[in-house]
């Protein structure tokens, strides 16, 4: 037997540290007492993650329940404070708490001589709190509270530099938008609780009994369907799917470990994972699986061609976020649930990375600009370039994220999205339309990157020459999680081999999809389709992300330096370069130039007028309301009075001639 | 039982028509020449002192609010001194708290100063 | 005729009016204390109608019957028409908690606004008092009198800072349109009476029930309307909510805290005695209507709410809100509704209440920066202020794990129960509106830069003590609020 | 033919409706308040008819505590018209206007 009496140590860890933080932090006063107290906290509650994660593995009971007290006893509903272990909040808990770790840690170094440095560490470690709540409540209600937590922590690290208009602009955007998906969560909750209360005499928000129960519903049922949708909306909402994805590239906002932490690896799965928790309802609900995936596929591709025309380096990996997270809803949608938690946990590990990365970046473009006293935009790629001698280690760690994010073989994402494809294929919800759509995206996923990395680290120098000498390498500090997350972001994938893969290299078992069984076992799609089949269409999706990358390579690397060359070593081969600027002139104006404006109208025209106008028109109408609404309210008694004999007589005749 | 009231009947008959009769006759034979001094208001044979329309002293409005209050009592006391026979001690303590709610607001209002006219 | 005395006699109990009673001899005394006392020194009357208000909670509590228990501590007196029941004692309670925490953040206002008049805590007790009779009042003429008790004492507290004009406006102002919903109200009663020969509430229930021809007759009907109109201007239901805005802006903040919390609570109190026990015949009628109203007035609340920059009208806005939610419990009018209903009003006596105190401390004599504007930065000039205001707004927009969570999930829970799904939506809906002016008031505290030092915030201790009370309140209602959901069930009738 | 109950209702209602429709148009704050008397009394009227009619006293002793209720209510609104007298010089409920929206 197996004790899991002290799981509340993993959401404690990091409370405690954000109560310290916040309360003493300013009279602590060192930095360092102040980012070792926080990153400990989280620390610590990745090393009882660890224990409870092997322990279960050693376990042959799956599934544990931790009831601290009772919360509340409303009717015949009885809410606990409860947490549940079971393989998918395991491996969860892992992750939040594991890349959570390294981010504080190269939060220390990112955020040192910020003004409210403990503001910070205790919003960061308030954050990891919520988090850890979502995903080991044993409760809809506590991962609710996880669920509303994680968006309060957000909104205030977006708009942590609230001198910044902007960024109070988009915390608040953040924290709306997040709402509006959690109207739809609380939604199917209530219509959930309802149905299974009054119809099947189950009161109850317990997800294993949930999950017991469901059956009860009816498979294919409406009221699945629409609970399912409610949830869905939910889902969209926290993690940035159309049409609800608009607050993410603006919570970039926020300091750059936020950004890999919150917006990157951990809250913006949120959706994922509770679709993943619920996913007994969703099998039984084959319409709504259907509008994830289109949604998910949608949002994959939608967000990688915004991608394409970006130049803050930032935006580009918010939009390759969004884009991500499209594909774990695609694989959630095809009832591919391993897959896409396998993609949750790679994309955690190479896109933290990126993130961290690009902030290593951001963090020495900015010294040097500073020290020139240039006022360029430290994050904007066409200032970069070249930094690769500079910053060797920054460089290394992100060039092999990119690589994992573009699905070469032997990287993470290979693995995980290259399964997601084929279950898009070949499961009995998947069709060739979804998994074109997710190739495509692959490919444009592939080429936005290597733009990113050629335009960031190769090439020429194009920060201003003063500034250039002022940019190092960052601090060990910095650059250790970064090599961590690097390597994770390499061997992340191994754990969960596709079993062709394995099957050929002799009998390598999928280590994940056994360890997820438990969950997801009776509702996991299964993948039909030949061998043969499976083999060739990776080599399709490889091989569209090596033309990414090479069509990066060429547009934003190769060609630059090819004709100076010519032009000098051969000035009668001038007319071939010539000729090959025509091409590529021509590549431009057919291929590249189209695309490009097809993203930027994407994102200039779409995104921002379209969501956010509806999402600005309801508050418009809403405010327009209230301007009438608050001008009945004239200050003159006798309207008021007025007013109260008109309710009289209506309330009167309402009575009398009902 | 009617007849018992006769008398007042006639009585209230005779005032009013006794009323009514001089200020109608006086108005139907008396002469009427009317100057600035006669259409001035009377004021008990003294000359006039500013507008009718001066703003009254606030003490008046207190006077006139302490009497709203401790009138009401009188309403109370009523229905209690009907069957104050059968009430009785009990009866008389109830009302003696009653009335010593009064005092205790009496007692407000004297030291307040209330009751004091300048 | 002799038996007259002992007819009189023998149904006084004055263990059922006891709290009240206790409450009404304390203002007294203490009116006389005030006129005895040296111009200007309120400090240890405030102390004295604390002292007051714990010695009423204690004898409360004397006649609270615990779950399980097979003797009712219930009293009942005066001709049945004073029942202090567990229901009266829950919502005693509640008066009492929220007139405490109001006399805790008024002295030192006081002092600030140079209105340094002892007259102000007696009146407080004589308002708790009459709330205490609305809660417990059996007969529609008990009540009525709490109601008036409650509303006189309130008229002149409202208009408290009297060469104010906008103390003095909100008082006259709400002295006359009370009035006026007094008159409906009454004359709801007469024709009750007029149908069934008796104002007390049970009987009426029984008479009512026995003779089911009345429950068509126009004269109930009309009589219910019109009593409604008197409960439903108190707790400030639309289109019964006009005086809400104008009054909570200009009276006194902690008066206008106070409003917010007791007198609705007493209005809630006796709404549903009347209306669950004496008019249960006519439910269905009441819940149709309850359910207009309602989503009118969380709609009303709320919408206009988004367009004050004046915080203690945003927040006399937010309690209109407040009140539709609340209502939504009694249209579901089952057991978890009207439980959720006293557990709501808990909740918002702490953070309505935390949430004024703040306004109380932040502001300036007069009172004119109590503004958006006023509150830029103020999170981090006063950092405690900040969170703890912070707190509160996060517990009024309803986010676990805050008191306002679990209210408004278990009134919401309590529709879905009852069937009243689309109400329990409109209810969710609204309150994701609300968000939008409540956090207006985060983003003004933490997202603009300082425009004032606000060197002039003075920490005083009863204020400060009357928010850390709030904050543990709202936290202990939200995280483990198992054991006052178990009060408010036994207190439901 | 003696008046029966149904004649005192209905004089009650047209003296409340009277009341009512006062309060509605006058501007004079003090007499707004009368009418608002007015609608107090047209109540009591009420009570006192159905008491007798019914032959049970509550309603007489409501009709007492009415008109206690009654006076509390006037002393504490003069006094209300009085302070706002002397802010404003005034008493016109069109002057009560500084509150709003």
């Amino acid at each position: 037997m197996y004790s899991y009496d002290y799981l509340w140590l993993i959401p404690f860890f990091p409370l405690l540290g954000a109560i310290i933080n916040g309360f003493l932090g300013k009279k602590i006063k060192s930095e360092k007492v102040i980012g070792g107290l926080g990153t400990l906290a989280i620390a610590g509650s990745f090393a009882v993650s660890c224990f409870y994660f092997f322990q279960l593995l050693n376990d042959p009971q799956k599934v544990h329940q931790q009831v601290i007290g009772s919360w509340m006893s409303v009717g015949r509903l009885q809410v606990d404070w409860g947490f549940l272990l079971d393989p998918l909040s395991a491996l969860m808990i892992l992750i939040v708490s594991g890349v959570g770790s390294l981010i504080h840690l190269y939060s220390i170094g990112y955020m040192h001589g910020e003004e409210g440095f403990y503001r910070f560490f205790s919003y960061l470690n308030l954050f990891c709190f919520s988090m850890l709540m979502l995903v080991l409540g044993n409760n809809a209600l506590v991962m609710f509270i996880g669920w509303e937590g994680v968006g309060l922590c957000s909104y205030l690290l977006i708009g942590y530099y609230f001198h910044k208009k902007s960024a109070g602009d988009a915390a608040k955007k953040a924290f709306v938008v997040n709402r509006v998906g959690d109207f739809g969560f609380l939604l199917g909750l209530f219509l959930l609780f309802w149905t299974l209360g009054s119809d099947h005499g189950v009161w109850t928000l317990n997800f294993v009994e949930i999950a017991a129960n469901a059956h009860l519903l009816g498979a294919g049922s409406a009221v699945v369907t629409i609970v399912t949708l409610c949830f869905f909306i939910g889902a969209t909402g926290k993690s940035a799917q159309i049409p609800l994805y608009t607050w993410l590239p603006d919570a970039m906002e926020g300091p750059t470990p936020v950004s890999a932490l919150i917006h990157a690896a951990t809250m913006v799965t949120a959706g994922v994972y509770m679709i993943g928790r619920m996913n007994v309802l969703f099998f039984m609900a084959p319409s709504t699986m259907m509008v994830v995936a289109i949604v998910g596929a949608a949002t994959a591709l939608f967000a990688a061609t915004i991608g394409l025309a970006q130049n803050d380096i930032k935006r580009v990996l918010a939009y390759s976020t969004v884009s991500q997270l499209g594909y774990m809803f695609l694989a959630m949608g095809v009832g591919a649930f391993t897959a896409g938690i396998f993609h949750l946990m790679t994309h955690a590990f190479f896109k933290a990375c990126l993130f961290l990365g690009s902030g290593s970046v951001i963090h020495a473009m900015h010294h040097g600009l500073h020290h020139a006293h240039s006022h360029d935009d430290p994050q904007d790629m066409r200032n970069m370039g070249g930094l690769r001698k500079k910053m060797p280690i920054t460089y290394i760690t992100f060039l092999v994220s990119a690589i994992a994010i573009a699905g070469i073989p032997g990287f993470s994402a290979f693995f995980s999205k290259d399964e997601i494809l084929w279950f898009a294929f070949a499961s009995p919800q998947g069709s060739p339309w979804l998994w074109a759509v997710g190739a495509c995206a692959a490919g444009l996923t592939a080429f936005y990157m290597f733009r990113l990395v050629h335009m960031t680290f190769h090439g020429a120098q194009r920060t201003a020459a003063k500034a250039r000498d002022h940019i190092h390498e960052s601090p060990l500090v910095i650059t250790i999680p970064l090599m961590v997350l690097g390597l994770l972001a390499v061997v992340g994938g191994y754990v969960g081999i596709p079993h062709v893969i394995g099957n050929a290299l002799g009998h390598i078992p999928n280590y994940l999809d056994n360890f997820l069984h438990p969950v997801f076992g009776a509702t996991q799609a299964q993948a039909h389709g030949a061998a043969s089949t499976e083999v060739s269409l990776m080599v399709v999706s490889v091989a569209l992300a090596v033309i990414g990358i090479l069509l990066a390579s060429w547009m934003y690397l190769w060609q630059p330096e090819l004709p100076g060359k010519f032009v000098a070593n051969f000035k009668g081969a001038y007319r071939t370069i010539h000729n090959k600027w025509y091409v590529d002139e021509i590549y431009d104006a057919m291929f590249i130039n189209p695309t490009k404006r097809l993203g930027t109208f994407l994102w200039k025209g779409f995104d921002v007028q379209v969501i956010d106008g509806i999402v600005n028109g309801t508050g418009k109408v809403i405010n327009a309301f209230s301007k009438g609404l608050r001008f009945t309210q004239s200050g003159f008694v006798h309207n008021y009075a007025m007013t109260m004999v008109v309710g009289m007589v209506v309330i009167v005749a309402f009575f009398l001639f009902r | 039982m009617l007849d018992t009231y006769l008398p007042i009947l006639v009585l209230i008959s005779i005032a009013v028509a006794f009323a009514i009769g001089s200020v109608v006759f006086s108005r139907l034979i008396g002469q009427k020449k009317p100057s600035a001094v006669k259409l001035a208001p009377y004021e008990c044979g003294m000359p006039l002192i500013g507008s009718a329309r001066e703003r009254v002293s606030v003490k008046f409005y207190l006077v006139a609010v302490t009497f709203i209050v401790f009138d009401i009592e009188v309403a109370f006391l009523y229905p209690w001194a009907v069957v104050f026979k059968q009430l009785g001690w009990y009866g008389a303590g109830a009302m003696g708290f009653f009335i010593f709610v009064l005092v205790i607001g009496l007692i407000y209002e004297w030291k307040k100063g209330a009751l004091e006219w300048e | 005729m002799e038996n007259l005395a002992q007819i009189a006699m023998q149904d006084v109990n004055f263990g059922a009016i006891m709290p009240s009673l206790v409450l009404v001899c304390f203002g007294m005394a203490l009116l006389l204390v005030t006129v005895f006392s040296p111009r200007g020194k309120t400090t240890h009357v405030a102390y004295l109608s604390i002292l007051a208000l714990v010695v009423t909670g204690i004898v409360s509590l004397a006649t609270w019957t615990p779950a399980g228990s097979l003797v009712g501590n219930w009293q009942e007196g005066f001709g049945g028409s004073v029942r202090l029941d567990n229901f009266a004692t829950f919502f005693n309670i509640v008066f009492l908690i929220a007139a405490g925490l109001t006399i805790l953040m008024s002295d030192d206002y006081l002092k600030r606004e140079e209105y340094p008049i002892g007259e102000y805590y007696p009146l407080i007790l004589f308002t708790t008092a009459g709330a205490m009779w609305m809660a417990s009042g059996t007969d529609l003429m008990t009540i009525f009198l709490g109601l008036e008790v409650l509303s006189i004492s309130l008229y002149v507290l409202a208009g408290f800072f009297r060469r104010q004009e906008r103390s003095n406006e909100a008082g006259l102002k709400y002295f006359l349109l009370g009035a006026f919903s007094t008159g409906f109200l009454l004359y709801g009663i007469a024709l009750i009476y007029g149908v069934t020969g008796t104002t007390k509430v049970a009987l009426i229930g029984e008479i009512l029930a026995n003779n089911p021809s009345l429950l068509t007759n126009t004269m109930t009907l009309a009589g219910m309307g019109l009593m409604s109109i008197g409960f439903l201007f108190k707790i400030a239901a639309a289109p019964f909510h006009m005086w809400t805005p104008d009054v909570y802006q200009g009276a006194p903040t902690p008066i206008t805290a106070f409003m917010s919390a007791g007198p609705k609570a007493a209005a809630f109190a006796a709404f549903l005695r009347v209306f669950v026990i004496g008019l249960a015949g006519l439910q269905d009628q009441w819940t149709s209507l309850l359910w207009i109203l309602a989503v009118l007035t969380m709609i009303v609340g709320n919408v206009v709410a988004i367009y004050q920059t004046n915080l203690k009208r945003m927040l006399a806005y937010s309690s209109i809100a407040h009140a539709g939610y609340a209502l939504v419990g009694m249209v579901a009018a089952n057991a978890i509704g009207l439980s959720g209903i006293l557990f709501y009003m808990l909740a918002y006596t702490f953070m309505n209440l935390g949430a004024f105190a703040i306004l109380v401390l932040a502001g300036k004599k007069g009172e004119d920066n109590l503004t958006l504007d006023g509150f830029a930065g103020f999170g981090f000039k006063r950092p405690f202020l900040g969170v703890a205001m912070s707190i509160f707004l996060l517990s009024l927009m309803g986010i676990p794990p805050t008191a306002g969570f679990t209210a408004k999930f278990y009134i919401f829970a309590g529709a879905v129960e009852a069937g009243y799904i689309w109400l329990a939506i409109i209810g969710v809906l609204n309150s994701a509106v609300s968000l939008y002016y409540y956090l207006r008031v985060m983003v003004y505290m933490y997202f603009r830069d300082p425009a004032e030092d606000y060197g002039w915030v003075k920490m005083h201790a009863g204020a400060v003590l009357s928010i850390v009370v709030a904050i543990i309140g709202v936290f202990y209602l939200g995280i483990i609020p198992g054991a006052v959901m178990e009060f408010a069930k036994l207190a439901i009738f | 033919m003696s008046p029966t109950v149904y004649h005192y209702l209905t004089l009650s209602a047209i003296l409340f409706s009277m009341g009512t429709i006062g309060v509605l148009t006058r501007r004079n704050a003090i007499v707004i308040f009368m009418c608002i008397e007015l609608m107090l009394n047209a109540v009591n009227l009420s009570f006192i008819a159905l008491s007798r009619h019914l032959g049970n006293l509550d309603g007489q002793i409501f009709v007492f505590f009415v008109m206690a209720v009654a006076a509390a209510e006037a002393a504490v609104g003069l006094a209300l018209m009085i302070t706002f007298f002397r802010n404003r010089e005034s008493i016109e409920v069109d002057d009560i206007n500084l509150l709003k929206w």
